[in-house]
């Protein structure tokens, strides 16, 4: 077995939960300290495994740990990192110290418990991105809406408690669907393979489900992920949850754990139903182009920043998805520059308007007016923050976009040029948002906003360096889930389509 | 001259040390009686409690030593099965008994007691019953018919011969119905439940019977084996016989609460005192679905494929209908007996699998279930007002505030009902689940799943109000218990969680233990 | 001898016995009725003895006669329980437990 | 060494928004050495690269490997492309730019966010660079857009200004509306040729059947007409002029809203296989000099009479570029004098603004040749040579697009024509209000010649714009240059030169008398009863008009409309799941009535029908 580095990535946050419900008198840190200073950790540990993480190599998975669960069924507890997954969990890794110190003084009284729900959050979103098999992938996407449930009901708006349930419920559903597909699809491969196996990569290579099992079972999964992702129209869980919960909450939901839908659609769904993906595919495009300028006809449509966010999103997840099912080299990898990159637009986003609404306890755009003078700093955050998620050239968010959009044009060519006029969109939502709220004449209520300060900047710049830096090189994301990536096509039976005069430029 | 006709009757082959749990609980309930016959007032509840405790643990020490593949055998000529699967649901009710005894021997939750009328023969309301209270009374006549209760459920999951069953079935429901009326506080509801309960019970048993005379007029036979060969060699099933597996299926599934036999559950368990409840909602629904589980395997096998959509039926109804009823309840206890039937329902679509992981199933939900319902009543007996136990939802607001450890509890039950993962719900409906499909009840596992997700809203609104709400003034405060209520709460506790967790010993258990002998 | 007519006839006592519950407002007619039910099935079990030429069925309506008696015993106390609350022996009463 | 042209600008952008308030003391002279210092980079590639033989003059510099997919076969390089035609575009972005920096430290010097202001500057140098140096269309996108962001942060720099922050919303939008052309263009050019670079697509264009270069045109026309200010998208230019002047001057007129003839003649091979992309070029290009010289024509504001005007001479080039070989040249040309003649009025106008409390209302103006001497001077230099009169630059280039559109088709030809008439007539009615008339200032006006700073980059812009168009044409040396790149063939129109020149200027000569007869008096305030054609022109001949009736009033309509579809369909489907099942659920707990007798029945009624059920099952 090799050394357990993935365990050790994903302990640390619990042992940092359990470490701070011990007693003040025997340990040394602050409970926020613990926090940071174990996601801190975390990231290294991720560091440290990316640093080892052989791009080139051809087996499913590497850094295998695996134990017995539930042998009887075939379960084990099996952590395995695909490139796929170690992008991911790099995001989480680093937007999770992040929205530790943007969210330090988020909530005062009862600081302790938030943490420990962030940190399970995060150990949540790390188990289900390591899983390499199906049980455990399941039991932690389920588990997941725990720590968010309470995060937005305990610590949210006035209507939290509805958000809270809402969420959950949307959760559950899509759960339990999945849960019932799951187990259709154990009994399919115990039946054919003669032993109960959940293992991902066993399921993804041995497995041949006959067509209607397989349609079935691909729409299971699918609604799971696609309510998780959110895709239209199974989103409207995302914006009640957005407006109430805080920022800190909605980046970590946003940013990193609705990921684990479109994750689960590249590294699930394609590899296990192969067949049915390329059946549905014309299908769920169809339905993330739909969201896609759904998504963002809403986004200008309202009146709360943060329900404006999460509409955004809900555009965004449809070029995510998008690019998966493109079933193309380009497309694929465009929608993993593109988790990342809304993970990190994201985050931009809600942190940094959250410094505004905190001040104020209000979200609602038209409060706010002409902040450019009062908090100059802010404004420029925001400004990058917004031009990142509508995919200014230059920012990981363009290259995203571009990618998933070329991957879509070369075998879908209608639906990509519709996605294409979110472009338009994006615009108009974004700078008339950041029109109202930061430019015009100032109003009562903005008087009195105070600026960004100077630790405040040091905790936003990472994400400010990361967009650009990811605009300018997008080369790692793409590197490391290139062969991931080329496994999943190879799963799927996609060839990329060849230009129509002229040999591709060979590397 | 007698003589020859005392050889001509052979001796019975009477297995002692095979039976000796049932014997045992049967031993503690009779020693009971003489010790509310023989000792004083003050020393009985200490005598009672030494009594039941120790013939618990010992049950389950003879439960555990002789339940190895050597232990499992058809006894009492062939009257009581002592297979697998009837010695898991024996020393599951007798886990699960012994919970439910330490919220009985709870005394300190209430400033009166604890919490059975001091004196049952009292009028509620009346000069009389204060007297007795002031006095510190106690109606120690619970021990022994608890007891009792405790000898019929573990007859009635090993009894392999109707007119065991119905013996059984009776030595367990009659001290029951009395337990229901006991109630110090609200004794009207509490006599009102008595009186529903008996009047049903009695008429669901009447039934069961009359199922068992016909299933006995046709087979000629009482014992499940020769009923199952009986049936086997009959051509068809003429009508005589579904109608004796239809009226045979009434009664148990009434003890079960299946929708349309399930109106007596919600009235029950609100009325009883609430250690009265968890025992039924946990040990006897154990007792319950272990009987059901071995008439139907065993006994009416054979025609698994004419009474198998009807419980699809009624697993299907009973699971929506619980759900979507429990929606509207605004009292917790009430609520949690709606949750009951609910769960029986996915007990139900483990049971319709009909093969061997589906007894696998319906054991671990069994075990899952039971625990995680002692647990979630024994936290009601803790938050109080002064009128008693406070148990309407609403003024739980903000309990996580007042109390985040009883809070906390009671929301990882409530987690564990919904059938979140890592919780023991979780493997209890995964087990479930995968039976059903394994069975080929995939229709029914969706439906399971539709009514997942109803439930789920009911017990997360109980999170919802005790964390997400601000706390009402003079609400419900908690209690500090004794020791037998913690013990009872933080065994159920670890139950749900290491079930969540490591499913993995459970399973083996269960599996290797799922084969019913006949 | 015909052992349907016997059955027959201890299905109408059951019916009876079933239909006195339903009908009756006084719990211990209702309670006597649910005895007639029993008394109906220990019919069948001593039919069902006769046909199979076996003792089992005549045993067995023994037995239900003693639980039928302890039956009544936890019965008649709850009952008596009850009316002696509220001074009528009437189910219908007792209705305080609903929704 | 040629990236470092980008960098410079691009870091000292960097440093000053990084810095902050702490760089206000050295940022804007930081800023004015940095675009200094790209433009001396600029000069010396230039002075290497003349000196080199002709087929060595391009060359590409790949800086890192950008995007590349190997499985896809996808691979964009960051790289420059360093060839006549982008060292053309390098001097003239470096050096009008500088000159506007220097400019702009008279202009903004009481500005307190002054530095912010040079950031923005430099960020815009550093774009349009990187725009014109890309070899493929990618990179050329980032500068495409890293311009729009820079163009949108200087119209919107004084945002507290409402208007100013609309106006910059609009030229972003219009500006994606392009950008969408632009994007599916280079995916377009993906899937067929495999590579999105100039020369890839250059050598794949030949044999690419006749739906490629026809859409890649159009594609391209429409990212052109964004950027450029071309009709459809024309309304955010007028609109545009809420920034500061400076920023007009570069940026609106000089250098960024040509960034789409830029790319209609980078593109030139594209745009030569498909007879009718060029035709569309052209008709667009006809279309916006004609609309823009009537909007000018009706402006009172001086700035939007010089947007308009603008708007009009991107039309001559666009124009020129759809003609093809014979006009590519003649189009940049055309590019860069108009670069300095309209960079030196803009200037100009900043200056009498300055002058006046930043009024713009020519009809408040008037008679200002007499306190203004230096700006009336290097603005008059810019009016000879806009409305082309020789030997000022604009008489070169503008009359080589007409003998060039004479050779296209009679119809462009008289467009050019009428154009040059119109442009004559708003030109001189400018210079009449503005200078030559009566004052009509406000009462506390006190108009006073311009500092040093402001001055000086006037006079050199006055004298470009005086003498380039002799200099570059002399010898044909400007068509040689860039034939390598865009190539050139000889334009044969109708008539001979001589007849060509001589029709122009009478037409000009028209148009200037009717201005002059036009506006001998002039009210303080615009007159109300006008002709249906001034009042069009007034309101942009109903650009915004139509914007609003077609694309942003059915928009609002659209959005709100899903709002509440949103909220009531979509969420009230899931919510109506929701109360329905609560409504099930509160009707269905009436069932549990209480009475024990009911629920026997229930119990014997389901025995009934269970045993019924089970015999039919059973049959």
């Amino acid at each position: 077995m090799n050394f357990p580095w993935l365990l050790l990535i994903l302990l640390t946050p619990l042992i940092a939960t359990v470490l701070l419900f011990i007693p003040k008198k025997y340990v040394v840190f602050k409970d926020n300290q613990i926090a940071l200073y174990s996601s801190l950790i975390t990231l290294l540990f991720v560091i440290v495994v990316a640093l080892q993480f052989d791009i080139n190599s051809n087996s499913a998975t590497q850094f295998d740990i695996s134990f017995d669960w539930i042998p009887i069924f075939g379960i084990s507890f099996h952590l395995g990192l695909t490139g796929i997954s170690l992008v991911l969990v790099g995001l989480t890794a680093v937007l999770t110290p992040i929205v530790l110190l943007a969210t330090e003084h988020e909530v005062q009284k009862k600081n302790k418990e938030f943490l420990m729900w962030i940190l399970l959050t995060q150990a949540c979103a790390l188990a289900v991105f390591l899983a390499r098999d199906l049980f455990l992938f399941y039991v932690v996407f389920e588990a997941m809406l725990i720590p968010i449930f309470f995060l937005v009901g305990r610590f949210g708006g006035p209507r939290r408690s509805a958000a809270a349930l809402k969420f959950l419920l949307f959760g559950l559903a899509g759960g339990l669907v999945m849960l019932a597909a799951v187990i259709w699809l154990y009994f399919v491969g115990a039946s054919q393979l003669g032993r109960g196996t959940f293992s991902i990569t066993a399921l993804s290579n041995e497995l041949s489900i006959d067509t209607w099992t397989e349609r079935w079972l691909f729409l299971g999964f699918f609604f799971a992920f696609a309510l998780k992702a959110p895709m239209v129209p199974g989103h409207t869980w995302l914006p009640d949850t957005a407006e109430q919960a805080t920022p800190g909450t909605s980046t970590m939901l946003i940013g990193i754990l609705d990921k684990v839908g479109t994750y689960g659609m590249l590294a699930i769904l394609l590899p296990i139903f192969p067949n049915a993906s390329r059946e549905f595919a014309p299908a769920i495009i169809g339905l993330a182009v739909f969201g896609i300028i759904y998504g963002a006809l809403l986004a200008i449509a309202q009146k709360d920043m943060k329900r404006t966010f999460a509409y955004i999103s809900i555009s965004h997840f449809g070029f995510i998805v998008m690019g998966i099912f493109s079933f193309t080299s380009i497309g694929m990898l465009g929608s993993m520059v593109y988790m990342v990159a809304h993970g990190i637009s994201t985050a931009g986003l809600f942190l940094t308007a959250g410094y505004l609404i905190r001040q104020k306890d209000n979200s609602l755009i038209n409060s706010f007016g002409g902040l450019t003078k009062v908090a100059p700093v802010m404004t420029g955050f925001f400004l990058i923050s917004s031009l990142a998620s509508i995919a200014l050239p230059g920012m990981a968010g363009f290259v995203a976009e571009f990618m998933v959009l070329t991957g879509t044009f070369q075998r879908y060519p209608i639906p990509a040029i519709i996605a294409t006029l979110a472009i338009i969109l994006a615009a108009i939502y974004m700078l008339w948002l950041y029109q109202r709220v930061f430019t015009g004449a100032e109003v009562k209520e903005s008087k009195n906003i105070v600026d960004l300060n100077k630790k405040q900047i040091l905790i936003l710049s990472p994400i400010v360096v990361l967009t650009v830096l990811f605009g300018l090189y997008p080369a790692p994301v793409v590197k490391i889930a290139e062969q991931a990536v080329s496994n999943t096509m190879t799963y799927v039976g996609a060839v990329d389509p060849q230009p129509l005069i002229g040999k591709a430029v060979t590397p | 001259m007698i003589q020859t006709v005392l050889n001509s009757i052979p001796t019975p082959n009477f297995e002692y040390a095979l039976l000796s749990p049932i014997l045992i609980m049967f031993a503690a309930a009779c020693l009971g009686v003489l010790v509310e016959a023989f000792f004083s007032i003050e020393k009985r509840r200490f005598a009672h409690l030494i009594l039941i405790f120790t013939s618990l643990l010992l049950a389950f020490f003879a439960v555990v030593l002789q339940s190895g593949p050597s232990g499992r055998a058809l006894v009492a000529n062939g009257t009581v099965a002592l297979d697998g699967p009837g010695w898991i649901l024996q020393g599951t009710i007798l886990l699960v008994a012994g919970l439910s005894a330490l919220l009985f021997a709870e005394s300190k939750v209430d400033p009166l007691g604890d919490s059975f009328a001091s004196r049952a023969s009292t009028l509620p309301g009346g000069q009389e019953e204060k007297i007795v209270t002031k006095l510190g009374w106690a109606q120690t006549e619970i021990w022994p018919l608890f007891s009792f209760s405790i000898t019929g459920m573990l007859l009635f999951v090993t009894a392999n011969d109707l007119l065991v069953l119905f013996v059984a079935l009776e030595v367990m429901s009659l001290p029951l119905y009395l337990l229901a009326g006991l109630a110090r506080r609200r004794r009207l509801l509490s006599q009102e439940a008595a009186l529903k309960y008996f009047i049903l019970g009695a008429l669901a048993s009447a039934i069961l019977l009359f199922g068992s005379a016909l299933t006995y007029a046709y087979t000629g036979s009482l014992e499940f084996g020769q009923i199952s060969n009986g049936i086997s060699s009959a051509n068809n099933a003429p009508g005589l016989l579904t109608a004796a597996i239809a009226l045979v299926a009434v009664g148990m599934l009434f003890k079960v609460g299946a929708v349309p036999f399930h109106q007596w559950v919600p009235d029950v368990y609100t009325g009883s005192p609430t250690p009265v409840t968890s025992f039924m909602a946990g040990a006897v629904k154990v007792a319950a679905f272990g009987g059901l589980l071995r008439v139907f395997y065993v006994a009416f096998g054979a025609l698994v494929w004419d009474w198998r959509p009807l419980i699809w039926v009624v697993a299907g109804l009973t699971m929506v209908v619980g759900s979507v009823i429990a929606l509207a309840q605004s009292d917790f206890k009430r609520m949690l007996a709606y949750s009951s039937i609910a769960n029986g329902g996915f007990i139900l679509v483990g049971f319709s699998a009909t093969n061997r992981p589906a007894i696998a199933a319906v054991l671990i939900y069994l075990i899952a279930y039971s625990f995680a319902t002692v647990g979630a009543f024994a936290l009601i007996t803790l938050i109080r007002e002064q009128a008693g136990e406070s148990s309407s939802l609403i003024r739980w607001k903000g309990l996580g505030k007042k109390s985040p450890l009883v809070a906390g509890l009671m929301s990882l039950f409530m987690l564990s009902f919904a059938g979140i993962p890592l919780t023991s719900g979780f493997t209890a409906k995964f087990s479930v689940f995968t039976a059903a499909v394994t069975g080929g009840a995939t229709p029914l596992v969706l439906i399971g799943v539709l009514a997942s997700v109803i439930a789920a809203v009911f017990y997360i609104r109980v999170i919802i109000l005790m964390f997400f709400s601000e706390p009402i003034p003079d609400g419900p405060f908690v209690v500090v218990p004794s020791i037998f209520t913690t013990i009872a709460i933080t065994s159920s506790a670890v139950v749900t969680i290491l079930l969540g967790l490591f499913p993995q010993v459970i399973i083996d258990l269960v599996s290797s233990a799922s084969v019913f002998l006949r | 001898m015909n052992p349907s007519a016997y059955l027959v006839l201890s299905g109408i006592i059951f019916s009876i016995g079933a239909l006195g519950v339903l009908l009756r407002r006084n719990a211990i007619v209702a309670f006597m009725s649910v005895e007639l039910m029993l008394n109906a099935a220990n019919l069948a079990f001593v039919t069902g003895s006769r046909v199979w030429g076996q003792l089992d069925g005549q045993t067995t309506a023994f037995f239900v006669m003693v639980v039928a008696a302890a039956e009544v015993v936890v019965g008649l106390a709850i009952i008596l329980t009850i009316f002696r609350t509220r001074n009528s022996a009437s189910v219908d009463e007792a209705s305080l437990l609903r929704w | 060494m040629i990236a470092t042209v980008i960098a410079l600008p691009a870091l000292s952008a960097l440093l000053l928004l990084t810095l902050g308030k702490r760089s206000n003391k050295f940022g804007p002279g930081l800023a004015i050495a940095a675009s200094t210092g790209s433009f001396l980079i600029g000069l010396w590639q230039f002075l290497q690269m003349a000196a080199r033989p002709e087929e060595e003059r391009a060359v590409i510099t790949t800086v890192y490997e950008w995007l590349a997919v190997p499985a896809a076969g996808f691979k964009v390089n960051f790289a420059l492309q360093l060839d006549q035609l982008s060292i053309s575009f390098v001097l003239l972005i470096t050096f009008v730019g500088t000159l506007i920096h220097i400019y702009s430290l008279g202009y903004m010097s009481h500005d307190e966010n002054k530095r912010k202001f040079f950031a923005y500057l430099n960020l815009f140098v550093a774009a349009m660079l990187l725009l014109v140096l890309a070899d493929n269309y990618l990179l050329l996108y980032v500068g495409w857009e890293g311009v729009g962001l820079a163009s949108y942060l200087l119209i919107g720099f004084w945002q507290h200004k409402p208007t100013a922050a609309v106006a910059a919303k609009k030229a972003f939008v219009a500006n994606r509306v392009g950008d969408f052309g632009l994007s599916l263009a280079i995916m377009t050019m993906f899937i067929v040729f495999g590579s999105v670079s100039f020369s890839d697509v250059n050598q794949g264009i030949s044999g690419a059947p006749a739906w490629v270069s026809l859409t890649l045109g159009l594609l391209l026309l429409l990212a052109a007409c964004g950027k450029s200010a071309q009709f459809p998208l024309q309304s955010w230019l007028l609109d545009a002029m809420e920034g500061p002047t400076p920023v007009s001057a570069l940026i609106h007129a000089a250098t960024m809203v040509t960034a789409g003839v830029y790319l209609i003649v980078r593109s030139a091979s594209i745009f030569n296989a498909s007879e009718i992309a060029q035709t569309a070029v052209v008709i667009i290009g006809a279309i916006s000099l004609l609309m823009g010289a009537i909007i000018g024509a009706a402006k009172d504001d001086i700035k939007k009479s010089l947007a308009g005007s603008t708007m009009s001479q991107i039309g001559y080039m666009v124009l020129a570029a759809g003609l093809g070989p014979i006009g590519y040249v003649f189009a940049i040309l055309h590019l860069i004098t108009h670069g300095f003649f309209k960079a030196v009025m803009f200037l100009g106008a900043g200056s009498v603004m300055h002058a006046t409390n930043d009024n713009v209302d020519m009809r408040r103006y008037g008679g200002l040749s007499k306190v203004m001497i230096f700006t009336t001077i290097t603005f008059f230099i810019g009016y000879l040579a806009i409305i082309g009169i020789p030997p000022f630059a604009g008489f070169y280039s503008k009359d080589h697009i007409i003998e060039a559109a004479l050779s296209h088709s009679w119809w462009a030809g008289a467009a050019v024509l009428f154009g040059a008439g119109l442009t004559a007539f708003y030109m001189t009615r400018m210079v009449v209000m503005t200078f030559v008339s009566k004052p009509r200032w406000e009462d506390d006006v006190h108009p006073h010649e311009s500092p040093l700073s402001m001055t000086l980059p006037m006079i050199v812009l006055s004298i470009g714009a005086a003498s380039l168009g002799i200099i570059l044409t002399n010898d044909h040396m400007f068509e040689h240059w860039l034939e390598p790149v865009t190539g050139f063939v000889e334009p044969e129109p109708p008539f001979s030169i001589q007849t060509i020149t001589i029709i122009t200027l009478s037409v000009v000569a028209v148009g200037v008398l009717a201005a002059i007869w036009q506006y001998r008096k002039i009210a303080k305030v615009a007159p109300k009863k006008v002709s249906l054609v001034v009042a069009a022109a007034r309101k942009d001949l109903y650009g915004d008009v139509m914007n609003e009736a077609l694309l942003m009033r059915p928009g609002q309509g659209l959005t709100r409309l899903l709002n509440i579809f949103d909220k009531s369909v979509v969420d009230g489907f899931v919510n109506g799941i929701g109360s329905f099942t609560g409504g099930v659920s509160a009707r269905l707990r009436r069932s549990e009535t209480g009475y024990v007798r009911s629920y026997a029945m229930s119990i014997v009624l389901g025995t009934a029908i269970l045993v019924v059920a089970l015999l039919i099952v059973g049959l």
